[in-house]
């Protein structure tokens, strides 16, 4: 199959977008952090979890989303929050704790939420899996067509959670697909010493759905096996499960020694960048390299701008921090 | 002048009325849980609305607490009211993540930009030898992590004032209803499980206690079965002289602070009872709350009625030994008036 | 294949000590709770689950364990108490709440421990298939041959623990069985209410683990998928799942008002005996109507000892409530 | 007269110490958890012992908390020894269920016939930005439930002697070790997490409280990183003529309530500083037993410092406005010797 145009396009420019994203905070994490690391310390503390080189995962399904969908993520958010088109300038405020962020400062990195755009994402893995299954049972009991996406990584497959909220998606045949971001890791634990089948999609026989595998991180694969999920959501007919082998460029946190990984594993990953595939594709038909550059400037600007919103914005109060715990009331202390 | 008979409910009938005429009201309240469809609830609790509203608003779910639970937070956050039912406070530990750190954390870590108004109603209680897994409250292991309100009420009234209240709320609320205090028919009957309840629709707010019975001398805080023990303890020490107040506390978070003080520095003198563990419980708030409050108000010390450190044992003597019960709410009482 | 006589008669006499036990009980729970019914009062107090009809899913594979084997049940555990060989007399006097009880009156009928025989049960759904995964474990670390089987209901197949443990033990390749019992209903839900696949052995696939599904509450059936998956625990070849189909005859507890099911259901279910299926087939290798009337007698005078000693055991001193929370310490009051 | 330089060690190092040194003692203990292998547990409590020990004794687990930690108390049952490390404490909602109603309960439920003896070791505590899920101690969330031991050491001489006690103990431990306590190269270093600890085995016991500085004039009761403020607060409190006695409760569970009592005794004075949430928590604990056992020498009333009922924010100015520090114990104490 051939994505049309349009998409492809729109696919490229959130590849690279989300890309520019991760690298730049790459080095605005370490502000602060030097020379001696401390997680707690400069321009954007505590953990970090990047995304560099999972693209694909995000961009082949979300380009089949609506606003009306939901999307929910797990710790590392940032390219399913970008393809979901979360207000990147409030998403980035919000890492660096500011006042101006989606959750005023209060979520920071792992804990995003746009209801404008119907996304969010936490901590706790395998978690967003059963709250992607609630909107889309909300949106079967208002009778509408939207559906929901739950990213996890391969580790979360393990999770009990994943088993129960699949169960009753399938029972209840809600509009849900789970994607998989087989990344070969759950931190150090490789796929193998965690999961007890190859691949993830062999398990949608435990729920009587359709899984598929997309291998080698490939983005037009995942276009096409999302469309058809997605599809298959819309209509009605229940949940699929989609697992991609994908690559993660960078540590599991920023400041992960990797001691579990062959140095060389990167780099042969990295030859194989599914961002480099699309060029050639959009090449193929015939986008213009300045076309190809616009997009890319576009792109990189969008993320620069936010990252500017976001250092340029102020601090909350701290008095903040006893707000917002109950809908209209202060906590009492 | 009574012109009308009081029109009398059991605790579970109260309760599924409320949810039956907030089901009515509102198109987005949904119930959901096992066993809550043609059974009605293990504990009555949503008996009669299968019938009523259909089962794609009434859903029996599998025995997934983390899926069904977490689907409620899911469908909240998209603007329904699900009332969502935890058969026993027991079985919490298999979807706790769920209630503490995306139900109740989700609206703060938002920045208020999510709601999540939904009810999370769960049986509580013991007394019956249904032993260490099935006979527990848990009042302070909720009420202890913050964003979710925590209340638990004791009369047939309160459970439907306070079931409206909790399904209006735009904030998670846990409710908590003692199965003591159902009324149902292969239970223990007693007569707080039964009382007078409107017919029309009404709200009892969230986060205020209630003095239950007043009193001078002694102040007695306690919830849901300890409340009708301690108003049984009170009717007795007054046979003694002793006249008791005591304080329903009906709602843990928010914990009404002031109705607690007020008392405490007319009578001079507390005793907190509570079906918990003893440790970290509610008996240790309430005391802490007046030992930093009320300390130059208090003329002796302050006494702690729960349940001692340990599992519920199955066998009638060993339970019975280590829940509450009016008369050892007297005695601790009667000991500390000597003080 | 055909069952090995002595192991067929003793199927035979467990099934029908088992039979005669659970009526017993019957009786006995409802001392005390006539003309009202009241949970808490009479003879044994508290709830009741009885397991009338499920006898074959309980002597099938406890025919192929011995002593050094765990077994761990969940809420309704009689029958696989006594298929494991359950001290009979301490059972019952904790059942009754009594001072010589297994747990000395603390834990009651969904809280029985034999370590004896290594058996154990618990009133949380799917609680017991990690312990039984662990005891699994315990036999691997110490180079045993002792395997682990966790009974649980069809129900129990949905929980997030069925699923984590099963993944666990297919990776490490634990002495695990998954003996799931599905008798239609979990409390009121039907199991196709309940769970998005017609028959757990699919659930297999999603561990790489065979599964196996075995009609009809087939008690030679039972005892030969379980002669395979016992071989292929003890090999070190790890885990399997077992399902059967089963009959529950009573409530899912006493005092149930069954208004979820049609009464006609367990009278056709009872006339698909599994005790007279085990009959006729005794009678076909020659065993005399005698013989078989001996094994019930003895069946049910052992029953009979195990009611007497409770019914004459004495109740615990209230103070004993505050010891065993510690190993060899009591409670502070 | 010292001979020897004291060596010393990291928070973390004394603790992989405590369990490598057991584990060549006793061939039933062993390890497992996430990340506990190669990586060497993301607190590194683990560091070195894969190497020492292969993957036989050294598990690591997928993401199931449920199965793991119950796969530990199977195994315990069969006379093993497990540590298993729940990663983050803010975990536990997925995995409650195994830890109390089963670990904490089986040598209960059973008569005593039954034992558990594991420790589930876990790392807690905020201070480093890293939000809502990721830096709650949860302290009283286990201390309430019985059946379980719940210690929380501050030094790495207790981390690594308490972890010691927690594997010889024939009961279950719930060993919470602090993320600022364990020395790690990535975090805020600071002086508490590294110090004196011996190569040869000890114990330390649990249960047991240490009067960390001694004082007349107040009594601060605190653990962990409370702990170590508290101190902090009393040298400044102590140029200002006010000597505070500083008590590390290093246990939970059992508490010591004879150090604390006689500490209030002397100074009459009580102020209880917690990393947990402030309601039906420890300092509600301390102060309850204070005003139940302690109240005619009170001179004052109790004051508590803890994390008000909020989630933990993320960003610095509201997660340093939420958790106490020796500014706020300083500043606490001076206020109530004004009483
Ligand atoms: C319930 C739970 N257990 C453990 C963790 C700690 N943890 C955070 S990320 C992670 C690994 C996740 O692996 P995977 O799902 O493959 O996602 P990836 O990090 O590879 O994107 C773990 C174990 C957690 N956050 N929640
Ligand atoms: C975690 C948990 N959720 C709910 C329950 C309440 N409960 C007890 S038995 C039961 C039904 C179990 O069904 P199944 O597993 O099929 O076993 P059966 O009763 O049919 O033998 C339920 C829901 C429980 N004990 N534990
Ligand atoms: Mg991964
Ligand atoms: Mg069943």
């Amino acid at each position: 199959m051939t994505v049309p145009l349009p998409k492809l396009k729109w696919m490229y420019e959130q590849m690279v977008k989300i890309r520019y994203y991760e690298e730049t905070m790459v080095a605005v994490y370490a502000e602060g952090k030097q020379p001696v690391f401390n997680i707690g310390a400069g321009t954007v503390p505590g953990e970090m979890h990047l995304a560099a080189g999972q693209e694909p995962a995000a961009v082949g399904i979300c380009a089949h989303l609506q606003k009306k969908d939901t999307v929910t993520a797990p710790h590392r958010p940032h390219h399913h929050a970008i393809a979901k088109g979360v207000d990147l300038k409030r998403m980035t405020a919000e890492i660096f704790g500011k006042k101006t962020g989606l959750g005023k400062g209060k979520g920071g990195h792992m804990h995003l939420f746009d209801p404008h755009v119907k996304f969010s994402c936490g901590g706790i893995i395998a978690a967003g899996i059963p709250h992607a299954a609630g909107a889309a049972l909300a949106a079967k009991m208002k009778g509408k067509d939207s559906v929901a996406v739950a990213f996890v990584g391969e580790g979360a497959a393990n999770a009990g959670a994943f088993h129960e909220t699949l169960n009753l998606a399938a029972l209840w045949k809600l509009p849900l697909i789970v994607v998989i971001e087989d990344n070969a890791y759950g931190i150090s634990v490789p796929k193998s010493e965690s999961t007890a089948v190859k691949t993830n999609d062999r398990r949608a026989a435990a729920y009587g759905i359709p899984g598929v595998y997309v291998e080698d991180n490939d983005p037009v694969e995942m276009y096409r096996v999302s469309e058809e999920a997605v599809d298959r959501a819309r209509r009605g007919e229940g949940p699929s499960i989609i697992e991609i082998e994908t690559y993660r460029y960078l540590g599991h946190f920023q400041g992960d020694p990797e001691i579990y990984r062959n140095p060389e594993e990167v780099p042969l990953l990295r030859k194989k960048d599914p961002i480099h595939r699309l060029i050639t594709l959009l090449e193929e038909q015939s986008v213009s390299s300045g076309e190809l550059e616009q997009m890319e400037i576009r792109a990189r600007q969008e993320v620069d701008e936010a990252y500017e919103f976001a250092r340029n914005s102020s601090y909350p109060d701290p008095a903040e921090a006893l707000e917002d715990v109950f809908h209209r009331a202060e906590v009492n202390v | 002048m009574e012109t009308t008979a009081e029109r009398m409910l059991t605790g579970n009938k109260a309760m599924a009325e409320a949810i039956a005429q907030e089901m009515e009201r509102d198109p987005n309240v949904f119930v959901m849980g096992e066993d809550v469809g043609k059974y009605g609830g293990i504990f009555g609790s949503t008996e009669g609305l299968l019938k009523k509203f259909g089962p794609s608003r009434v859903l029996d779910t599998p025995i997934s607490e983390t899926a069904f639970i977490g689907a409620a937070i899911g469908a909240a956050a998209e603007g329904m009211r699900p009332i969502a039912e935890l058969m026993f406070v027991d079985f919490f530990g298999v979807c706790m993540d769920q209630i503490y750190n995306h139900m109740a954390k989700i609206h703060y870590m938002s920045g208020g930009s999510v709601k999540i108004p939904m009810v999370l109603m769960t049986a509580v209680g013991g007394g019956y030898n249904d032993a260490a897994q099935h006979s527990q409250t848990l009042y302070a292991t909720f009420a202890h992590l913050p964003g979710m309100k925590v209340v638990a009420p004791s009369t047939p009234y309160d459970l439907k004032g306070m079931m409206i209240s909790a399904i209006r709320d735009d904030n998670p609320v846990v409710f908590m209803f003692h199965k003591s205090l159902q009324g149902l028919g292969w239970m223990d009957p007693i007569d707080a499980a039964i009382g007078p309840v409107p017919e029309a629709p009404y709200t009892v707010p969230l986060g205020k206690a209630k003095v239950v019975r007043p009193g001078k001398d002694v102040t007695i805080v306690a919830l849901q079965m300890m409340t009708h023990y301690a108003l049984e303890a009170a009717d007795r020490l007054a046979e003694q002289g002793i006249e008791a107040e005591v304080i329903d506390l009906r709602s843990l978070v928010p914990l009404d602070r002031e109705t607690i003080l007020q008392s405490v520095r007319k009578t001079h003198r507390l005793v907190v009872v509570d079906e918990d563990y003893r440790s970290y419980g509610v008996t240790a708030e309430v005391a802490a709350l007046a030992a930093e409050e009320a300390m130059y108000d208090l003329e002796a010390p302050i006494r702690r009625l729960a349940i001692p450190d340990v599992p519920i044992p199955y066998s009638r003597p060993l339970e019975q030994r280590i829940i509450p019960g009016p008369q050892s709410i007297f005695d601790t009482v009667v000991k500390l008036m000597e003080e």
